[in-house]
């Protein structure tokens, strides 16, 4: 029986739908508590809540798929928040020019994380941990622990946020909502089709191999920071645009939020395994309970952490204990498979097994 | 890629610590008026003691190869159990002994999945860091929870010595034991074992699970310690209480030489990186400089102490370095995979 | 749900109905003896808001380097504070080092609680004064003084007096976002205004929940985001933070909500502008925090300069603002506080946008 | 020894056709200096098209590091590397790589979380910008049938045996128009069965020009595929000859320097009381009703082709995988242990193969690691650890197994494959075991420290242990057993007397139809202790 399941379906794409499965089953139960779950305003709220961790965990998922992490993100997304939105009280250009500076400036963040890890030998929690305090600090200098608010910004700033690209029977799909959607389709093509985010696999899958073969390693691991700090960069951006009023403390806390996303998707700490569709249900779960929580008055919001830790513990167990058999006996079936139809090939001999 | 030589690789790194610290203490003493009086003295452990405790058994558990990012949300959880006790009336002595228990109880929860579920460390107390503040959380929901005896807050804010508290007190004979257990008894040496092969370790018979469980269920009880003597100090409990300090606390180990990658490591380090510590801030404090800074001077610290040694080795030529560090305990198991 | 806040205001003076704008005036300028302290003595000077970051501490530490300008003070005055996570133990750890750093006083404003009492005491004993403003020790332990920006009791009967002149004469549903919970000053309003609440006069007002955002702007946002999908029939939040206000403001306009519900509360005029302008907050409060920081420092000054000794009657001359007189403080009953009433509230509206 | 090599460059004998006898690739004087040890001092290698040529050392004798400059990992201190004639600079991996120049290890380097196909070409370059699966694949499986082999490309390649792994290795080479292998070890860990159609990949690949430079410690390997054997000693070149004028004499003649001893040969004592006894032990899977005793004294072989689940008997022995059905008895006493703890508790001790990963903690002392299995009989009444003691017995195994290192502070790591392996065996004299299990005590050591070894194992014996010798090295399994049991995928073939017992006997059972449907032996137990450290059960207690 599981035989027969294993050779039509991966044991990661099990995981996968467990999650799918949970995610719909956590939507249809606070549908019953809540009143008005599935309202246009409802869900908007919620997607909208989506964008911003989406697009950073999408950044933090590369740096885990090579076995490192970057724990400084949150960091990033507050000093390119705090500085593009200073820049922007004094000086008047598009959203687009102001977007490209935060990734720019999300880059070059992102860039000192990984010629620390890549080519300074340092380890990446190490590195990160520091820079997670650095990049705040350079902040609060910068400020002088003043405070970016709306009234000085842009008019477009105040705008941007309730931008609506498509409008169906009230439901949104928020300017905002779809940065994050073009982010993570983005995502997805560069690890599937592309020969770097395939190596990205490679280098956390086995760093030996990867330098063996040859795998421009250093580099890759250097980009994927890079490309990690400029989405963190993005989403500074975003960041600035939906809550306006930036202080010293800015996205403090994201980064352990945005990696319990990752874990919680499916993306192995140890690196080499992950898929964006695990990160994006992984995110949309933690965010459903998290918003659902708040609004729901069965249970006091106060249960939400204590929930939202449970859930972790039980999605990386299942994981460990059922995932873990699941893929031995997917390893099993396939030998077993070869080797019959080796057999089979080879005259049939005296079928040992 | 293991050390060939751990024992010179921290002697080297000791002494760049004590460097720093008379760098350090050289310019408080000159710079800082009042930096030599007791007073001073008292206030500078004083004001980062809890930090100081738990990063005593946060250095058992890196040196075994483990993280626990769990420890400042279990310090939240006990102040949260012992106030929320207090209010409903218990003897303050049974809260506090509850309070211990918690601590222990989750702490070998910990340790239960990351010993026999055989789940990566950093996932099992992020679920941690996430889940006991959450409890926190429901015991006393956002309120500032107080009125503790006077006995309780007397203890986390008289001195008993002069200006020296119970707290200091307790740090200080809490590091002398740690650090004999750690380096003189067969616990250590196992702690040791696990965390540079813990395949060796099942080979030679070692207790391999029962290790990391002890590990993880007194990395709990301590921090639930120095949860209640935060919650002495304050005189009062909120569920944010603590927030943050893993990552001080992880920073403090780091700096005093212990591995992230686990087998090495050594008392002496993490002693002199918590006096460092303490001096810097002391004095970045007293000269004006804000905490922001002074985590950030202290990160800066931890890079520098893993880079500079790096870049000497690499203008000496001596190695090369493998391009990609592998993040945490390679080498990785085929058949479990460990997060997700 | 049952809170254990500090229940400040046992007792509440009179309400006057309208007080408003013209109520709050402070000054008493007959009140006898003090004066001026000489100016060019040194005085070391730390101003320690509750966390880093917010525009209104900025603002009192204009007023404050405005004040030790003016008096030559050839010591030194520095603004430094904890970060919003760190705020009670960042406090604290700044009070306690406070000593051994030189500081003759410390401008706190407070967010511990009573935690931070020991630490208070102990500087105290150690010399140096511990002078509070914007928001107090409830227990009054280890203060020599609070510098209040306005009648703490009269704060409640504003925000309801705002809330009915929003929601109209026949009154509404409305919710609270305030900052931290441990915030004295939030919650001695929050206590006010429920008193108030309780009389005949704002009996239609009802008060659904009173959330805290922690004086976050995502926190704050999000909660307010949150009331709106609780309470369907929610009609105003009132929020007693110029962080919060903002937030709430932002995240109603961004969901279009304006039209039914109103956000109102204390902001400040630069930042609640674009907001009263289209009609997202009609109404709000506040004092001036420069000001706040100027007396502030004035009353530390001479405290520290020995020109007043801190006790109830002294009375001092302010610079600019004139002349105060420090008073017991009523909404700290049989704790010995002492205070100095700044005041005045203002409120903006259309009329007066403040900017 | 030069005397002994006669000069047999091809380039150099025919020097008038030049473009058909220039060598793919050769080596020329590398020189390589590692610290105060000289790795490697003047050594020159010719490796020509659709050759095989072996390359023989002890351990230390520089393969390892000549291979390294030959991939570009390392660069040379003096001497050339040239291709095609034209001298060459290796400054990476990837330089190599470009030139053709691929080597594949032991253990092979694959990435499990990638597919097949992926492994075979992630390593491309110029193959576009974007990934074309399809056509990807098409080529994996046009590659992987020019080598006879059938595997599912689009699969994850975690789901490969290690002989399927070894043969996606040499795909990828392939793939790369390699024109120099370097084969270090591919052998180590193969049955017999997969040795075969190795050989049979090999072949292929001598027949497409390419040049391979095979690896191997096992010299019947050596003798039946290589075309030319080069023999390095101490860093030195020793000797190049075709492998039709060379024996095996000659060859470990060269490699060791002189006459030795190839086998040391042992004198039988009659044997004492039955120490062990195993009756019908099985274990899904694995193996299936085993029955053996041991006397006290005796030395009890266990020969099998590689895949014969030898190693799995000796770990359920030992606790670490627990064999499902059968009984064990030490001294007449119920032996059946679930965890290494309680096998040490009785006096049953297992030395792995594995020293890097399951035998040493590399990092750590001669002393820390002797004591270690030990450990509870160094700790006083409050837990802390004897040290003057430790040091003592330490020092003791030092001098009674000649463990050449300064002191007995040196870490592990530092010590050369035989010095490692007697530290492991001293860490299970220390344990006081009554059976002692032997698993491959000599494989990857040089033949000196082999046969002080084997004289360990007969002074053992001869204190009464009772020893359970795993080893692939039938001539010592023969000369060290006083009996041996044979063992063929999972099955007790039989028991055989030193007396009865002869090599052809010996293969003859031990030799069959090889199952390819699991991993073999050298892995068995990692997979183990994985499991153990996964699924976390108790017996790590």
């Amino acid at each position: 029986m599981t035989d027969r399941l294993l050779r039509h379906i991966r044991p990661e794409q099990f995981r996968e739908l467990i999650l799918l499965v949970v995610t719909i089953g956590a939507l249809l139960f606070f549908w019953t508590q809540i009143p008005n779950y599935f309202d246009p305003r409802s869900i908007n709220r919620l997607t909208v809540g989506l964008a911003i961790p989406l697009v950073v965990a999408i950044g933090q998922m590369m740096v885990v798929l090579t076995r490192n992490i970057d724990l400084s993100v949150s960091s990033t997304v507050g000093l390119t928040a705090y500085v593009v939105g200073t820049f922007l009280t004094r000086n008047e250009v598009s959203p687009w020019v102001a977007a490209v500076m935060a990734m720019l400036l999300g880059c070059a963040l992102g860039a000192i994380n990984g010629l620390l890890v890549a080519y300074g030998g340092v380890p990446a929690i190490i590195t990160t941990l520091g820079t997670l305090a650095i990049y705040r600090v350079v902040l609060v200098e910068i400020s002088g622990a003043k405070t970016v608010t709306t009234g000085d910004l842009p008019g477009w700033i105040g705008s941007l946020p309730s931008k609506t690209l498509v409008t169906v029977r009230d439901y949104d799909l928020r300017l905002m909502v779809a940065i994050a959607l073009i982010v993570t389709i983005a995502g997805y093509l560069v690890l599937r089709f592309l020969p770097f985010g395939r190596r990205l696999y490679a280098i956390g899958s086995n760093p030996d191999a990867a330098r063996m073969a040859g795998l421009p390693a250093r580099r890759d691991v250097f980009c994927a920071f890079v490309i990690c700090g400029g989405l963190a960069g993005l989403a500074g951006f975003m960041y600035l645009v939906r809550f306006g009023n930036i202080t010293v403390t800015a996205a403090q806390g994201l980064e352990l939020q945005v990696v319990a996303a990752v874990v919680v998707g499916g993306a192995s700490i140890l690196g080499g395994q992950g898929t964006i569709f695990g990160v994006l249900l992984g995110v949309m779960l933690i965010e459903i309970l998290q918003q659902s929580l708040l609004r729901w008055s069965g249970l006091s919001e106060f249960v939400k952490d204590a929930i939202l830790g449970l859930l972790i513990l039980i999605a990386i167990t299942v994981d460990a204990v059922v995932l873990g058999r699941l893929r031995e006996a997917w390893v099993n079936t396939r030998r077993r498979d070869r080797a019959a139809a080796r057999l089979v090939m080879e005259g049939g001999a005296d079928g040992a097994d | 890629m293991g050390r060939i030589d751990a024992r010179r690789y921290l002697r080297r790194w000791e002494s760049l610590l004590v460097l720093f610290l008379l760098v350090v203490l050289a310019y408080n003493i000159t710079q800082v008026s009042n930096f030599l009086t007791a007073q001073n003295q008292a206030n500078l452990f004083q004001l980062s003691i809890e930090k100081a405790i738990v990063a005593l058994i946060m250095t058992f558990v890196i040196i075994s190869g483990e993280i626990d990012l769990s420890v400042a949300s279990m310090m939240a959880l006990s102040a949260a159990v012992v106030a929320r006790l207090n209010e409903s009336r218990m003897e303050h002595v049974l809260a506090i002994v509850v309070a211990l228990a918690v601590g222990l109880g989750l702490g070998a929860l910990n340790g239960f999945f990351v010993a026999n579920v055989g789940i990566n460390s950093l996932a099992v107390t992020l679920a941690g860091y996430i889940g006991y503040r959450g409890l926190a959380q429901v015991f006393i929901e956002d309120n500032s929870v107080g009125g503790f005896p006077g006995w309780f807050t007397r203890l986390g804010q008289k001195g008993i010595i002069g200006p020296i508290t119970f707290s200091i007190i307790l740090f200080f004979i809490m590091a002398a034991v740690a650090g004999v257990i750690l380096h003189y008894s067969g616990f250590g040496r196992r702690v040791y074992t696990v965390g540079s092969n813990a395949r060796v370790a099942i080979f030679s018979g070692v207790p391999v699970a029962r290790t990391r469980i002890i590990i993880f269920a007194t990395s709990g009880l301590v921090s639930a310690i120095a949860g209640i003597l935060y919650a002495a100090r304050l005189g009062a409990v909120r569920s944010s209480t603590a927030q943050g300090f893993e990552l001080d606390i992880i920073t403090i180990v780091l700096l005093g030489g212990v591995s992230i990658f686990g087998g090495v490591g050594s008392m002496v380090g993490v002693l002199l990186s918590i006096f460092l510590v303490l001096n810097l801030r002391n004095g970045m404090t007293i000269a004006g400089i804000t905490g922001n800074t002074q985590t950030g001077v202290i990160g800066l610290l931890l890079i520098l102490s893993v880079l500079i040694p790096n870049l000497v080795s690499r203008a000496q030529g001596r190695f090369r370095r493998t391009p990609v560090e592998p993040q945490f305990q390679a080498p990785r198991p085929e058949t479990v995979q460990s997060a997700g | 749900m049952k809170r254990r806040t500090f229940i400040l205001s046992a007792a509440v003076g009179p309400f006057a109905p309208a007080i408003l704008a013209s109520v709050a005036t402070a000054q008493s300028p007959e009140a006898g003896s003090g004066g001026a302290a000489a100016p060019g003595q040194e005085v070391n000077m730390m101003l320690l808001p509750k966390f880093l970051g917010i525009a209104v501490f900025d603002q009192a530490n204009q007023g404050a380097q405005e004040a030790h300008a003016e008096l030559e003070n050839p010591g030194k005055l520095d603004f430094v504070g904890p970060t919003a996570e760190n705020s009670v133990a960042g406090q604290i750890e700044f009070v306690t080092n406070a000593p051994a750093g030189g500081y003759n006083v410390v401008m706190l404003s407070n967010n511990s609680g009573d935690q931070i009492a020991p630490a208070a005491i102990a500087a105290d004993e150690a010399g140096t004064k511990v002078v509070t403003w914007d928001s107090p020790i409830p227990g009054a332990e280890g203060e020599s003084l609070f510098v209040a920006q306005v009648d703490f009791d009269e704060t409640g009967t504003v925000m309801a007096e705002m809330a009915r002149s929003i929601l109209g004469e026949d009154g509404g549903k409305f919710a609270i976002l305030s900052a931290t919970p441990d915030a004295a000053n939030q919650n001695a309003w929050i206590a006010s205004m429920e008193e108030a609440l309780a009389t005949d006069e704002y009996a239609n007002l009802e008060l659904l929940e009173v959330v805290y955002g922690d004086d976050q702007s995502e926190k704050s946002y999000e909660q307010a985001l949150a009331l709106v999908d609780k309470h369907p029939d929610m009609e105003l939040i009132m929020a007693p933070t110029t962080v919060g206000i903002v937030a709430a403001a932002k995240a109603l306009q961004d969901e279009g909500l304006c039209d039914s519900i109103k956000v109102s509360g204390l902001g400040l005029p630069d930042e609640m502008s674009s907001y009263l302008e289209n009609g997202c907050s009609p109404e709000f409060a506040l004092w001036s925090f420069v000001d706040l920081g100027y007396l502030t420092y004035h009353a530390s000054y001479a405290l520290a300069t020995g020109a007043i000794e801190g006790v109830e009657g002294d009375t001092f001359e302010a610079g600019r603002l004139g002349t105060y007189t420090i008073e017991a403080d009523p909404t700290r009953p049989d704790t010995g506080a002492l205070r100095i009433v700044m005041g005045p509230f203002s409120v903006y509206n259309a009329d007066n946008p403040g900017v | 020894m030069a005397d002994l090599a006669p000069d047999i460059a091809p380039a150099r004998m025919n020097g008038s056709d030049e473009s058909s006898v220039v060598p793919v690739l050769e080596m020329r004087g590398i020189s390589k200096r590692f610290g105060a040890t000289q790795a490697l001092s003047d050594v020159s290698l010719q490796l020509s098209r659709g050759e095989v040529h072996a390359l023989l050392g002890e351990n230390g004798a520089g393969k390892s590091t000549l291979i390294k400059i030959m991939t570009g990992i390392e660069s040379p201190d003096t001497g050339e590397i040239l291709l095609d004639g034209q001298e060459i600079h290796l400054a990476s991996s990837q330089d190599a790589q470009r030139y053709g120049i691929a080597a594949m290890y032991q253990e092979p380097m694959i990435f499990p979380d990638l597919s097949v196909a992926e492994n075979i070409f992630i390593g491309h370059r110029n193959r576009g910008k974007f990934v074309d699966r399809r056509r990807m694949e098409s080529e994996a499986r046009d590659v992987l049938s020019r080598l006879g082999v059938e595997i599912e490309v689009d699969e994850p390649a975690r789901g490969l045996t290690l002989a399927e792994q070894q043969t996606v290795e040499i795909a990828k080479a392939i793939s790369l128009d390699t024109r120099v292998l370097i084969m270090d070890e591919p052998t180590a860990s193969l049955s017999a069965h997969e040795v075969r159609r190795l050989f049979q990949i090999i072949e292929n690949l001598r027949s497409e020009g390419v040049a391979v430079l095979f690896i191997s410690h096992r010299m019947d390997e050596v003798f039946e595929i290589s075309d030319k054997v080069t023999i390095l000693r101490d860093g030195q070149w020793i000797s190049t000859r075709p492998r039709t004028e060379l024996t095996p004499r000659m060859a470990i003649r060269d490699m060791v320097g002189r006459q030795v001893v190839e086998i040391f040969h042992r004198e039988r004592k009659p044997p004492g009381d039955v120490r062990l006894a195993v009756e019908g032990l099985s274990k899904t899977g694995a193996f299936e009703d085993i029955s053996f005793e041991i006397r006290a004294g005796e030395v009890l072989g266990f020969a099998g082709l590689v895949g014969a689940r030898r190693t799995d008997v000796g770990l359920a022995l030992f606790g670490i995988a627990p064999a499902d059905r059968g009984t064990v008895t030490l001294d007449g006493q119920p032996a059946n242990v679930s965890s290494p703890r309680q096998a040490l508790e009785r006096g049953i001790a297992y030395s792995t193969e594995d020293r890097r990963q399951l035998g040493l903690i590399m990092g750590q002392s001669i002393s820390n690691n002797i004591v270690l299995p030990s450990l509870q009989r160094f700790l006083d009444k409050f837990g802390l650890v004897k040290r003057d003691e430790e040091r003592t017995v330490a020092e003791t195994y030092r001098m009674l197994l000649k463990i050449r290192a300064a002191s007995v502070d040196v870490p592990t790591g530092a010590l050369s494959g035989g010095n490692q392996q007697k530290v492991v065996i001293s860490k299970w004299l220390e344990t006081r075991p009554k059976v002692l299990i032997l698993d491959e005590p000599t494989r990857g050591i040089d033949v000196g420290a082999k046969v002080e070894v084997h004289q360990l194992i007969d002074e053992l014996a001869g204190q009464g242990m009772a020893i359970l010798l795993i080893s692939s090295d039938l001539p010592e399994v023969l000369a060290m057993s006083d009996r041996i049991l044979i063992m063929r995928e999972g099955h007790q073939m039989a028991i055989l007397d030193h007396t009865e017992a002869t090599q052809e006997k010996v293969l003859s059972l031990a030799m069959g139809q090889a199952s390819e449907l699991d991993d073999v032996d050298a892995r068995a137990a990692l997979r183990a202790v994985d499991g153990l450290i996964d699924a976390g059960s108790s017996a790590g207690d």
